[in-house]
């Protein structure tokens, strides 16, 4: 499990990166979805469990289920926050192009500049 | 958009949208749900948008038409999530077990959730395609 | 009760852009607020678990004093500014007025929710439709705003989101009064702390994370801004009391003490030297949650009552003093301090009254407020005390600043100011002075909040016994 | 230097990370009664066999509701933004 969490904090950390470094607007909407995608990330592997299987009830599972299958909570909860993070990032979409049309530029620096 | 992407749009559009429809239906049995379905839903429209303008895709859906179901759908949505409170003994399953039946108000937050879901995706893919 | 609240407030929410009626989300608001006041007088602490399941696995809502005294003061400014924006936004009302019940619905969530994940996705809806209403003007300054508003935003709500899994993780539940029983004060659970109280000190703008606010304000309208500065703030200090009250933390705390103190002081410097009516509130606004946040740090029962009568105050003084500066953009269309004088005697008592508050005059409800954290702080250490007392001061010199570019310029603008934006300014102005007189109905108010913030087992036995 | 600083920055903040990701009572499934508690009665009280989407509409429905407003939130926000945006800059 050390892997993936090393992994997990690699991406997270390169996402953070994007989002406060970089000048680009866009960039610094693909680094949100980047840090975003590590925590789903995170979330997954809380629910690990050793040979474990998907928490769905079939015929052939049932007498095992309740011992081998992973925490289905975590799952749940990450597609809730996948939607948030959809809704997030379509706004900040949104934002950029109403930007672009207004300033003609996509660099933070320069809107900051033009503005005074 | 070229040739080629138009006529597989053409042949693919009615599967994506049936495929989207069987991961709704199916929330409760197999993996997926109203998210995954929804998105599929949406995704095919979205093709529709790209291959076609979108001119031709909002034939198929409006935005306002997308805006408005979206609000009723939603409102629908927050009735029986909030009616569940109350109703917790009606819920219990009756029909046959791991059939399509087995957990209604699943089966129909599922669909509905879905509706909702590619609603406002198509919504918000269409608004972001303007020029 | 709460499911009738929440079905209204959805209803209004939907209704409003299929029917295009505003009225309707400005009676629901209403109904939430008389429900909630409603539900201030009953002395329990009530219990509601959604879909009818028992706590641990369900989510449940828990109302106790602290929330439903939160509760009251969200839903109050809300209904207020709903009816003095019914003249003051001229242009696409309807989908404003979605936008307010939606932020409405997530600062009422935050408040009242028992269950850490069902509070970030009421963050979520709380921050998500305040991006858009950041941006609703359109124009350079909303955008830049925005922008930076929904990057920062978002990126301290995944720092929140991080300290939710950390603790599922390490205690494998996500209800509050769960989490309580089972959390230890071993260095893996400070962490999570550390990132939950670094999130929610974005919505309360404490030093590092304040950056934000004056951008944002400064590109939306006055009524939102009037949001911002205190409910908003308000939630982001609830959050963090909250937090540690989970963790059973409420003790001296000398990070928060320092933090409040450079807040305080930087916020006032900031507010001084600025030209822009809302970005000097804006940064006013930060250096009274200073204070706040200064004498949560002490722990001590003084401490926490003066917080939170702090917080009931700011939200007023700042509710009215942002929509009596509204009224005057409204008029002149101008935010610069210099070309904003008008002659007005209402509106002239009225923002004198508020900025007399703002500064802590005695016969109103600042003074109040500010002798109590002069007091709590003078208990830990009278340089505190100095501090606040110096802030202070600073605080009096850019009210005046307001105030004379307002009233005393030699440009006048002869001005009528509709009826429906004065009669919320006048409401509020009333209240101001009404607990300035009687300081002992406020602190009735705050009493039992104080008191269910300080006994944790309350919580819990309310929660699982119930 | 600022870059410098920002980096050593990011790197503490992963090495916290990492102490409670990798400290021994991270994610032990000892603690996780809930999630057992879904496990065991998922199928018997909603007749939902994937337990996941019976805790995103049942169990946790109420999370799902917040979720869909968030979406529709998102939708009027592009809504405003873009259409009126787009009159506006013309």
């Amino acid at each position: 499990m050390i892997e993936v969490y090393v992994g997990m904090v690699l991406i997270a950390l390169t996402g953070m990166y994007c989002m406060v470094w970089k000048k680009n607007m866009i960039k610094k909407v693909i680094g949100l979805g980047i840090f975003t995608n590590s925590i789903h990330l995170l979330l997954i592997a809380i629910g690990f469990r050793t040979n474990g299987i998907p928490p769905i009830l079939t015929q052939v599972n049932a007498d095992y289920f309740a011992m081998q299958a992973v925490d289905p909570l975590p799952q749940a909860l990450v597609l809730t926050s996948i939607v948030i993070q959809l809704s997030v990032t379509a706004l900040a979409l949104g934002i950029v192009t109403l930007a672009y049309r207004h300033l003609k530029t996509l660099d933070t620096e320069r809107m900051n500049r033009l503005r005074g | 958009m070229d040739v080629i992407i138009r006529n597989v749009t053409k042949g693919l559009l009615p599967f994506i949208i049936v495929f989207g429809v069987y991961i709704l239906l199916h929330g409760h049995l197999t993996p997926g749900g109203s998210f995954p379905g929804g998105v599929i839903i949406a995704s095919g429209v979205a093709l529709l948008a790209i291959s076609f303008g979108l001119r031709k895709a909002e034939r198929l859906v409006k935005e306002e038409t997308a805006h408005v179901v979206e609000g009723i759908v939603a409102l629908f949505l927050v009735l029986v999530v909030l009616f569940e409170s109350f109703a917790r003994d009606m819920l219990t399953p009756t029909g046959m077990a791991f059939g399509l039946w087995s957990a209604q108000h699943v089966l129909l937050l599922n669909v509905v959730g879905g509706v909702m879901v590619s609603m406002a995706l198509i919504l918000i893919v269409f608004l972001l395609m303007k020029e | 009760m709460i499911v009738y609240l929440l079905l209204v407030l959805f209803a209004a929410t939907f209704l409003v852009l299929i029917v295009k009626r505003d009225e309707i989300a400005i009676i629901a608001i209403l109904f939430s607020f008389f429900s909630m006041c409603y539900m201030f007088m009953n002395p329990e602490i009530m219990v509601f678990g959604f879909g009818g399941w028992s706590p641990p696995f369900g989510i449940v809502w828990v109302l106790d004093k602290l929330n439903v005294f939160l509760a009251l003061l969200v839903t109050g400014i809300s209904s207020v500014i709903a009816v003095y924006s019914l003249k003051y936004i001229k242009e696409r009302r309807h989908r404003y007025y979605t936008l307010l019940c939606l932020i409405t619905i997530g600062l009422l969530g935050v408040s009242l929710t028992g269950d850490i994940f069902n509070l970030y996705v009421f963050f979520e809806i709380l921050s998500v439709s305040s991006y858009a209403l950041v941006a609703f003007f359109l124009n350079e300054h909303a955008i830049e705003g925005a922008f930076k508003y929904l990057m920062v935003g978002s990126m301290t709500s995944l720092f929140i989101l991080i300290g939710i899994a950390m603790l599922y993780g390490l205690t494998g539940t996500l209800n509050f009064a769960d989490l309580a029983s089972k959390i230890s004060h071993d260095p893996p659970y400070m962490v999570a702390l550390g990132l939950l109280v670094a999130g929610f000190s974005l919505k309360a703008t404490i030093v590092p994370f304040h950056a934000w606010k004056p951008d944002a304000i400064e590109g939306t309208p006055a009524p939102i801004g009037a949001i911002f500065t205190s409910v908003s703030t308000a939630i982001g200090v609830y959050g963090i009391l909250r937090i540690l009250f989970i963790f059973n933390l409420i003790q001296i705390n000398w990070v928060l003490i320092l933090f409040g103190a450079i807040t305080m002081l930087l916020g006032a410097l900031m507010a001084l030297v600025q030209v822009n009516v809302k970005r000097m509130l804006a940064y006013s606004g930060v250096s009274q949650i200073g204070y706040v946040i200064m004498v949560i740090g002490f722990g001590t029962l003084l401490g926490i009552t003066s917080g939170l009568y702090h917080i009931l105050n700011n939200a007023l003084i700042k509710t009215l003093l942002f929509m009596g500066i509204g009224i005057g953009i409204y008029l002149t269309g101008k935010e610069n301090l210099n070309e904003m004088g008008m002659k007005n005697t209402p509106l002239l008592i009225c923002v004198g009254i508020g900025l007399l508050s703002l500064s802590g005059i005695p016969p109103l409800n600042g003074f109040v407020s500010k002798w109590l954290i002069f007091m709590a702080s003078w208990e830990i250490s009278p340089m505190l005390t100095a501090i606040a007392i110096i802030a202070s001061a600073l605080t009096l010199a850019y009210s005046f600043k307001i105030f004379s570019a307002m009233f005393l310029a030699n440009r006048k603008i002869e001005a009528k100011v509709p009826k429906i934006l004065l009669i919320p300014v006048i409401i509020l102005t009333a209240l101001c002075v009404f607990i300035g007189v009687f300081p002992q109905a406020g602190l009735n108010m705050i009493e039992p909040a104080v008191n269910a913030l300080l006994n944790q087992n309350q919580y819990i036995t309310a929660v699982f016994g119930g | 230097m600022k870059g410098f600083l920002f980096i050593i920055c990011l790197i503490a903040l992963g090495g916290m990370f990492l102490y409670v990701f990798l400290s021994p009572v991270f994610g032990v499934w000892e603690r996780k009664e809930v999630a057992d508690y879904y496990l065991d009665n998922a199928f018997e009280r909603t007749g939902s066999a994937n337990v996941v989407s019976s805790i995103v509409w049942d169990f946790r429905g109420f999370d799902t509701l917040g979720e869909e407003t968030v979406l529709f939130t998102a939708a009027v926000g592009v809504f405003t933004i873009v259409i009126f945006g787009m009159k506006r800059g013309k």
